[in-house]
């Protein structure tokens, strides 16, 4: 175990962010889920009595009558900010005093730096370089992202959840966000921060960054990794087109499956517009695709699964 | 800068511990070691004693160099007859002459006036008179002239100043001093290549040059324990260790083999 | 004071010049000492009601009025959801990061008085602020420090909002804005990597800017890049950079990217986010919790077209 | 207030609690980053104040001694002397003196008074001459000019002081007060001259105390010490920086290295111990190169302008890419301007790291630039050459075509004009010819110019025991530990491909029989005709001799005799001449060819078959020491005998025979790069197989492989250039540690045989090897005076000149170190001392004397000078070039003016000569008596030149110094000083004089100099029968030998 190496790594300054990350994403994941489940409590609560929902005031925070329901921002929310504002100023001093932003050498185009990694928080775009082509990964996925993200409002078709955590109201909703940032995004992030060593190649935590080291890989495309005699362009066109047509189907059949999981998600789904259902199929397949390839690509070693003249997937 | 702060604050930490546990052990404390030299002290002639003794030679004798001063007539006609080298002079008794004994260790840390008078060294003949002299760090060595030609006189120091003047007939005497001990000194001509003297330089004055009945003296010896020195230009040098008693006469004898 | 106020008239007796002079010493200590009763009073000055224009004792109105007469409180509304008021639904991610957005301006522009974007003197720029400069380092420490904090909130925010479904209407569009401000967020963080002109910038930008290479049809690596005559030195990375190579005109365009153009384009829409969020009725919750069965199937609206996996035809 | 019920959580909570708690904490971090700006990142601040009391408390130590040591000057009685003439000075005038100062102190009131007055006036005056200046009509000027007139006429009063202390009332007009107060004023000056002239003496006197004062005391002055102390006492904490602005660059070193520049020089050890605030060890260099000028890190390295800490202040942090150099390679700082200068001055780590660099071969393998490379001129000048040739058959076409055309032309004008265009043509291709020569005889002497480290191994075959190739090969520091020869890592079975290749490889021939010598006399030779200068005999404690060359302890056991001689007899003798041309050796039939006797040297250099030039000497720099048959024999007899064991002793090497090895032995040769140091058939246009180390220094750390030494290096904190360099140096095959590859992938470098100091010279000198950050008008410019001794160097350790000759003042040369020459009678057969060679030497005369140091093409085997020296100046076939570079360096390093235009000597009148004459045979000036005659009876005594040398060698000025003090030109020469005295401006012999002296008034030096420098032969065989008159009958028959012999 190379202790130093770790620590290395963790206290490069630049990486502290991530550090912090790690404790502050799980942190806010169970501080919100805690909030999320009093909630589904207190639903459950009063959708077993019915009366009781009408007279609640169907809050998990504490209230009784003459309470105000609303009270002044000034003072109680503008202290509050400040509050806020000062611990933010002295973490920030503090953070600024301790640690130094980093510099290196002056800029030299014929000095590459091994490893060459972007900012933290494009590392995530980095990683998937190794799964895609640079059009996917650095420019069709990110602006999936984009889209993907702006269109959530308006596909999301619970009226449910509206204000208030709740999970038992929004399950596929947060498990599949959940997925996306925490585990696809911010975790690739942790890998390309802490696995990702020279030549961009995998070292386990506490493995030595070592410059020299060799790793033997074959990368195959998917047709030759099942040996099948396609040498033709134009066949292995066809081949990749019908096994992404495949995966589409295959995930498609998934997803609607998981759509169509219980009566709620059964009774959501009959709110949907057909945009509305086709835009969430296409952008849940598209979110599977990352891991289906990046499966492929750690544990089978295949770089590519559709090979045509124009482009590779 | 954390890790520094928090090593530094250890340490202070730690220190205090450490004074708080009465460790009272105080680093020795560094005496100024450097011995006071002894003064001159006076040496009490109701003690002194004195060494004396001969230096001889055993093995066969090497023949002695004539030595040519045909370019020189002026010098050749000083001698009545053939000159020889003086690098070996083999007296009459066996024993040597021009060896130089001194004492060469035992006298540290004592210190000696120097005497007033000069040591002389003469040129005669082309020859320098004496052959081996001995003097004292700095007593005047004066070097004569007493020929009808030019000469150089040109010590060959190892540890002193060297130089080279050249002394007219009839010119002043030169005066020199040698600043440190040294064991012997070369004093040569350019100008008559066979001409060379030696000259020992030493701190004390006890020294003497064997002469005709190869015999020396030093006198006036504080008792105490040394290291009696021998040279001879031909023959090297070598010591002999001494103990001397208040009031003592020793005698001692060298006895040189011919090296090789 | 005494002499001034001397009247300078023709020459009285002596008495009566005293008697004056002492009249006019105590009407004198009277108006100053009233003057001074009324700075214990510091909000009847004039001074200062010019600039708060509300009473500030502790009435509801008067409340109400400070946050509604100031321009910068003026982005609250004057009363709140009472529990809105507590950390725990809002985690104050949003205000942290505008603050953080504050925090940056302010450093950014002391930064922008010391620093050249050029490939001569920018790398020199950073030594000076790290070693002379006084308070330098630490400028650009909180610089690069709030900047690596501001993303970090930036995505707590979105990942809160997503747990509470505040994007859900009517606020589906103040969403859409907050992810654009996200996209800026990380822009302006990524502009800002080159300006040291480091071997770290320097590569974490031109790997970054490799990938542009790469678009379909705009890069000339990418996909029909090439086929669109795209090189080098026409593709859409050498309009980001100025340049094939990353250079000094890439410094220059990050720097007016990073200092001028993406904080502009950030700030409206920040006007226009906060705006947005009163106008969708503030901030969403902690609204009462809904129930299943008070869901409505929506009146109109697209009929469900799809078959449920029981095979049973979607009810109307 | 609303009423709060039931204690609402949100509004009846306060957070004033909270609120005061962060605002604590944000005043505390405040409070942190005020303290870190102010004195966390501020270390220095401390670091001045302790220097400011340390150093207090020094300059307090000093200053009582500094008092103490002045005041023993001050009662000395030469000063109380001068201080008593000074006092009685002062007091001789004083009366006059206080009378004039009396009369200035009244002159000054009334020129005050009257100054105001006159200012006021001439004020209104030249106001009013501007108005007329400026009227614009001539009206109005008359008007101004009126008032004008009118002013200067008004009546100034003025109050003057009387000097009894009252006023008196005066009033003047205009002019006359102007002119009363130029009187005054003139009056104060000439009072106040009087006043210097009367005080001069006192003056003068009070200068001459001063200087005395100065003189006597050993330091600083205390007042000098009294003002440090006040400055260092309030000096101010700020920081000190140094800002060159054309440079940008900015130095604050001195912030905490505040005793640098210090007056006073500081130790360590005055300091308590602490490092940081001693002066600048090296105080010349720093005067040399002063920091207000060049900073502090353009030759130490380190970041300059950072303050925060020591690491990174000495730039050791990660990232900055100049780091402090360490002690031991400080000097690598001097390379970024001096990387031309081979031998330079406080820098004796660095040159030696050059030294190693070339000599240990290292330049065999890798480019340096600068570094012996007259194989690239080479092929550049070829490349010239046939430019030159192509350019010559151009214009002959184009002249030819050119009368053509004229021949045609319509019109005589056109036709001149095409003639006109033709002659030109060819009298530049005339002109071409003269560069072909050039550049041919430039080819020529690069070919003469070209060593290499190693011998040739060409000639292996008649000069080596074949079985003892591969035992060398095997470990040549096992066989001879002090060797430059390297060790490879070699498997058994590459050893023998290799034998087997060089051995079939080598030219068969049969060298002449020589028959033995005489072994005691050879080793006499050996240890006095200068042998040991460059080789050295004997092993370890025993080893005697210079390291230039290689140890000669067991060279019995592996050549051949008659080979031995030949070499010793003349080490550039080759076998066969080869032909770059050509690319391989010429035999005799080659010659038989064209009917030629198969004769090549020096002035037969040219191919048979093409005309281009060969090389016909052996690439090695060893010269021929112009032995006669007799003594070489007898040195290589004695050689011979220097062996362990038999050369029969080593196991048959059956295999060089075998021709199936050749090929493997061919590509394993080339493998290994053999042919950077030794010449081997068929290799000679073989490039260098190494990195090109100029720019090392600076190669970016990443560039440097460390291979799987990466993380120990950085563990052990050596991922520096310093600890690659050192790791490598040590072990070549450091890097391959660890790591699984085929024989011939492995790191090639072998291991040379280096010492924990020269591994600190080479690593100094690649750290230094950098592309330099300093700005070009920063950078050293030799002149070219610094230019010729810059090239001189790279000719003088070439040839290792300074195994004989001490060139540089505090460094002996290797001879004079040797236990031989310690001994009086032998340290005056030392080869001469070089220092103010150049002042000495005519540089026309020096050249010829480098081209032929026996100063005769018939009688060789003598020295030309120093005739009675055993040492030999031998013969080194310079090239003309390399003559001309060293005679360059002579002169510059004496300072001394090319060309050298000899001045006139004034003609002797025959008085003057009578004069010189008798002075000359004077037995009191023993001149002949060491000086060589030419007669070899007289000369087997003598210890100095021939003065018929004189004329022609040795410039008149140094000749005069030299006979007034030699020991100063030449410590421990034989000549005597002391033979002149000086008599008021004019030096006078200093025995006694001949009677006809009386009469001469000019100086006796100048004399004797004017005759040496114009003496003849027959002149000298005159004195000769002179002396031999006024001596003895049997001198006489001496002198009359000497006539006979001239």
């Amino acid at each position: 175990m190379d202790w130093h190496q770790l620590w290395q790594i963790i206290s490069t300054p630049d990486n502290v962010p991530i550090v912090a990350i790690l404790f502050l994403i799980p942190f806010y994941t169970w501080y919100g889920l805690r909030q999320a489940l009093a909630n589904d409590r207190l639903i459950a609560e009063l959708e077993a009595d019915p009366q009781k929902a009408k007279t609640h005031h169907r809050k998990t925070q504490p209230w009784k009558p003459g309470w105000e329901k609303e009270v002044h921002v000034w003072p109680y929310l503008m202290r509050m900010e400040f509050l806020v504002a000062l611990i933010v100023t002295v973490i920030l001093m503090v953070w600024s005093i301790t640690l130094n932003a980093p510099l290196e050498e002056p800029a030299n185009p014929n000095l590459t730096m091994n490893p060459a990694k972007a900012p933290w928080y494009f590392l995530g775009l980095q990683e998937m370089l190794v799964y895609f082509d640079p059009w996917i990964a650095g420019v069709v996925m990110p602006t999936l992202i984009i889209i993907g993200l702006m269109a959530i409002p308006y596909v999301d078709a619970n009226p449910l959840g509206n204000g208030y955590y709740t999970f038992k109201q929004r399950r596929i909703a947060i498990l599949s966000f959940g997925f996306g940032f925490i585990v696809l995004w911010i975790s690739m992030i942790i890998i390309g921060t802490f696995i990702r060593g020279p030549g961009w190649m995998w070292f386990w935590p506490g493995q030595t960054w070592d410059h020299n080291r060799l790793v033997f890989e074959v990368n195959r495309d998917l047709h030759e990794a099942l040996g099948l005699p396609i040498t033709s362009m134009w066949a292995k066109s066809i081949f990749g087109g019908l096994v992404v047509g495949l995966f589409y189907l295959g995930a498609g059949y998934a997803v609607h499956k998981l759509m169509t999981i219980n009566e709620f998600t059964r009774r959501i789904l009959r709110r949907m517009s057909l945009v509305q259902y086709v835009t969430i199929q296409f952008f849940f397949i598209t979110m599977l695709s990352l891991p289906a390839k990046m499966v492929l690509r750690l544990v089978f070693r295949i770089k590519y699964v559709w090979v045509t003249p124009w482009f590779n997937v | 800068m954390n890790l520094r702060n928090i090593a530094a604050f250890a340490s202070l930490f730690l220190l205090l511990l450490v004074i708080g546990c009465g460790s009272a052990e105080q680093p020795a404390e560094e005496t100024a070691a450097t011995e006071a030299a002894p003064a001159a002290e006076p040496i009490d002639p109701a003690t002194a004693a004195t060494i004396s003794g001969k230096v001889s030679f055993e093995g066969t004798a090497p023949r002695r160099r004539r030595i040519r001063m045909d370019a020189e007539v002026a010098c050749a006609q000083m001698h009545s007859g053939p000159v020889y080298s003086e690098n070996f002079v083999l007296n009459d008794n066996g024993t040597l002459r021009n060896a130089f004994v001194y004492v060469k260790s035992g006298l540290e840390g004592r210190s000696f006036p120097t005497p007033p008078d000069a040591v002389v060294l003469d040129q005669k003949g082309c020859m320098y008179t004496p052959h081996v002299v001995g003097a004292m760090v700095g007593q005047t060595v004066r070097v004569l002239n007493s020929d009808q030609t030019t000469h150089n006189v040109h010590p060959v120091p190892k540890n002193n100043r060297e130089w080279n003047r050249s002394q007219a007939p009839g010119a002043n005497a030169i005066e020199a001093t040698f600043a440190r001990d040294e064991i012997m000194i070369p004093v040569k001509c350019n100008v008559h290549p066979w001409m060379k003297s030696y000259i020992g330089v030493l701190k004390h004055p006890y020294f003497a040059v064997t002469g005709e009945d190869g015999t020396f003296e030093i006198g006036n010896l504080p008792p105490g324990d040394y290291t009696l020195g021998v040279w001879h230009e031909s023959l090297g040098s070598s010591e002999m260790q001494i103990s001397v008693a208040a009031q003592e006469s020793k005698t001692v004898d060298f006895v040189l083999e011919k090296a090789g | 004071m005494a002499d001034e106020n001397q009247p300078q008239a023709p020459k009285k007796g002596l008495g009566a010049v005293l008697e004056e002079a002492k009249e006019g010493a105590r009407a004198l200590k009277e108006k100053v000492q009233e003057e001074a009763a009324a700075l214990k009073e510091p909000e009847k000055t004039q001074l200062f009601r010019s600039i708060f224009r509300v009473k500030h004792d502790d009435q509801p109105r008067n409340r109400s009025l400070s946050v509604l007469t100031n321009v910068f409180f003026h982005l609250h509304p004057a009363k709140i959801n009472r529990d809105a008021v507590r950390y725990n639904y809002t985690w104050g991610m949003g205000g942290i990061t505008f603050f953080l957005f504050l925090v940056l301006s302010f450093t950014g522009i002391l930064l922008m008085f010391y620093y050249h974007p050029t490939k001569a003197q920018a790398f020199r720029d950073i030594l000076y602020l790290e070693h002379d400069v006084p308070f330098g380092k630490l400028l650009r420490n909180m610089h690069r420090w709030g900047a690596h904090l501001m993303i970090i909130t930036v995505w707590l925010h979105m990942f809160r909002v997503f747990l509470t479904g505040s994007y859900k209407r009517p606020r589906e569009f103040n969403w859409c804005v907050g992810v654009l401000l996200l996209v800026l967020t990380l822009l302006l963080s990524f502009t800002g990597y080159l300006l040291p002109d480091d071997q770290l910038g320097f590569w974490a930008v031109t790997v970054g800017t490799n990938m542009a290479r790469a678009t379909p049809l705009l890069g000339h690596e990418g996909p029909l890049g090439a086929e669109l005559g795209m090189t080098p030195f026409n593709d859409v990375r050498f309009a980001l950079l100025g340049g094939s190579i990353v250079d000094s005109n890439a410094l220059l365009r990050s720097y007016i990217w990073h200092c001028i153009a993406i904080p502009l384009v950030a700030f409206i829409f920040m006007v226009v986010h906060f705006w947005r969020v009163r106008k969708d009725g503030g901030i969403s919750g902690p609204a009462p919790v809904m129930l299943e069965t008070e869901m409505k199937d929506p009146r109109k609206g697209p009929r469900p077209v799809i078959m449920t996996p029981s095979g049973t035809p979607p009810r109307p | 207030m609303p009423p709060q019920p039931n204690h609402d959580p949100i509004t009846g909570r306060s957070m004033s609690g909270p609120i005061l708690l962060v605002t604590i904490l944000l005043v505390l971090s405040t409070f942190w980053a005020l303290y870190d700006e102010f004195f966390g990142t501020r270390p220095w601040k401390a670091y001045q104040a302790r220097f400011a009391s340390k150093y207090s408390r020094l300059l307090q130590e000093k200053l009582g001694e500094q008092k103490k040591a002045e005041e023993d000057v001050r009662n000395s009685t030469a000063f109380q002397r001068i201080e008593q003439q000074t006092r009685e000075a002062e007091e001789a005038v004083a009366p006059q003196v206080s009378e004039i100062d009396r009369e200035v102190r009244d002159l000054d009131r009334r020129i005050t008074v009257l100054r105001d007055a006159f200012q006021i006036a001439r004020g209104e005056v030249t106001a009013l001459i501007y108005q007329v200046e400026v009227a614009s009509s001539e009206r109005a000027k008359e008007k101004f000019r009126a008032q004008v007139e009118q002013v200067r006429q008004r009546l100034v009063e003025v109050e003057l002081p009387v000097p009894d202390g009252t006023t008196e009332n005066r009033s003047y007009i205009y002019d006359e007060l102007e002119s009363e107060y130029d009187r005054l004023k003139e009056r104060k000056a000439e009072l106040i001259a009087q006043r210097v002239r009367l005080l001069e003496s006192a003056n003068q006197l009070r200068a001459q105390r001063d200087t005395y004062l100065k003189d006597n005391l050993v330091g600083l002055s205390p007042l000098a010490l009294e003002g440090i102390l006040r400055r260092t006492k309030e000096a101010p904490i700020k920081i000190r920086q140094i800002h060159v602005k054309e440079a940008d660059l900015v130095e604050r070193c001195e912030s905490c290295h505040l005793g640098t520049r210090e007056p006073l020089l500081i130790t360590a050890a005055d300091m308590g111990g602490e490092r940081v605030f001693a002066s600048h060890p090296n105080g010349e260099l720093l005067a040399l190169h002063d920091p207000e000028r060049f900073g502090c890190s353009p030759c130490h390295n380190g970041n300059g302008r950072a303050t925060a800490s020591v690491v990174k202040g000495h730039g050791r942090h990660k990232y900055w890419l100049w780091p402090l150099y360490h002690p031991e390679n400080v000097e690598a700082g001097c390379q970024q301007c001096h990387v031309s200068d081979f031998v330079l001055d406080h820098a004796e780590t660095l040159n030696r790291g050059k030294e190693l660099f070339r000599l240990r071969g290292c330049i065999g393998c890798h480019r340096y630039e600068g570094f012996d490379n007259q194989n690239e001129v080479l092929v550049s000048v070829q490349k010239q050459l046939q430019q030159l040739a192509d350019r010559r058959k151009d214009s002959e076409i184009e002249a030819e075509r050119s009368i053509q055309a004229g021949d045609r032309a319509e019109t005589n004008q056109e036709a001149q004009r095409l003639y006109q265009h033709a002659e030109n043509l060819r009298v530049r291709a005339s002109n071409l010819d003269a560069q072909t020569d050039q550049l041919q005889r430039r080819s020529g002497n690069l070919l003469r110019e070209i060593k290499q480290v190693g011998p040739s191994l060409k000639e292996i075959r008649v000069k080596l025991q074949p079985g003892w190739i591969p035992v060398w090969l095997t470990d040549p520091h096992e066989w001879r530990p002090t060797t430059k020869m390297p060790r490879f890592r070699l498997q058994d079975d590459e050893v023998q491909a290799i034998s087997a290749f060089l051995w079939q490889n080598a030219i068969q021939a049969r060298l002449p029989r020589q028959p033995r010598g005489n072994a005691v006399r050879g080793k006499e030779l050996f240890e006095t005709r200068g042998c040991t200068a460059c080789h050295s005999m004997g092993e370890g404690e025993n080893q005697v001799g210079g390291t230039f060359a290689a140890n000669l302890s067991r060279v019995g056991e592996k050549v051949n005799y008659d080979y031995l001689v030949r070499w010793i007899h003349n080490p550039r003798e080759r076998t066969r001449p080869y032909c770059p041309f050509e690319k391989r050796d010429l035999t005799p039939a080659d010659y038989a060819k064209h009917g030629l006797p198969f004769e090549f040297d020096l002035d037969h250099a040219t191919c048979p078959n093409d005309g281009h030039q060969l090389q016909v000497q052996q690439m090695t720099v060893m010269p021929s020491l112009r032995l006669t048959w007799q003594d070489t024999r007898d040195i290589a007899t004695y050689l011979i005998t220097q062996r362990r064991q038999g050369a029969n002793d080593y196991a048959a090497a059956d295999f060089l025979e075998d021709n199936s090895l050749f090929e493997t032995g061919k590509s394993l040769v080339r493998h290994y790069g053999c042919a950077g140091c030794h010449e081997i058939a068929g290799f000679e246009q073989e490039g260098r197989i190494g990195t090109e180390l100029t720019l090392e220094g600076s190669k970016p750390i990443e560039r440097l492989d460390f291979a799987l030494l990466t993380h120990e290096a950085e563990r052990e904190g050596w991922y520096n250039h310093k600890g690659f360099f050192e790791h490598k140096l040590a072990d070549p095959a450091v890097y391959d540690q660890g790591k699984v590859r085929k024989p011939e992938e492995r790191l090639r470098m072998p291991k040379p045989n280096l010492a924990p100091d020269d591994i600190d010279a080479l690593t100094t000198f690649l750290l230094g090897s950098v592309n330099p950050t300093v700005p070009e008008q920063f950078r050293y410019n030799p002149d070219d005076r610094r230019k010729d001794i810059q090239e001189g160097w790279w000719v003088v350790t070439k040839y290792n000149c300074m195994g004989c000759h001490q060139i540089r003042i505090g460094k002996p040369s290797v001879l004079m170190t040797l236990p031989r020459y310690q001994d009086p009678d032998w340290r005056e057969q030392l080869p001469p001392n070089l220092i103010g060679a150049g002042a000495r030497l005519n540089p026309d005369w020096l050249a010829q004397f480098l081209a032929n140091p026996a100063l005769s093409e018939s009688n060789l085997n003598r020295n030309g000078v120093r005739t009675y020296l055993q040492a030999r100046m031998p013969t080194f076939n310079f090239s003309p070039g390399e003559i001309r570079k060293l005679v360059r360096f002579f002169q510059a390093l004496s300072s001394q003016p090319l060309p050298y235009v000899p001045p006139k000597i004034e003609p002797l009148s025959d008085q003057e000569r009578t004069l010189a004459r008798q002075l000359f045979t004077h037995p009191a000036a023993p001149c002949l008596r060491c000086h060589a005659t030419g007669d070899a009876v007289h000369d087997r005594t003598a210890n100095a030149p021939n003065f018929l040398t004189a004329p022609e060698r040795l410039k008149p000025d140094w000749t005069r110094r030299w006979l007034l003090d030699p020991a100063r030109i030449s410590p421990g020469t034989a000549m005597p000083s002391g033979l002149f005295r000086q008599e008021g401006e004019r030096w006078v012999f200093a025995g006694p004089l001949p009677p006809t002296f009386r009469n001469y008034s000019g100086d006796h030096a100048n004399l004797l100099v004017r005759y040496m420098l114009q003496i003849t032969p027959a002149e000298q065989r005159l004195l000769l029968s002179r002396m031999a008159r006024a001596s003895s009958p049997s001198t006489v028959g001496l002198a009359a030998n000497l006539l006979k012999s001239h």
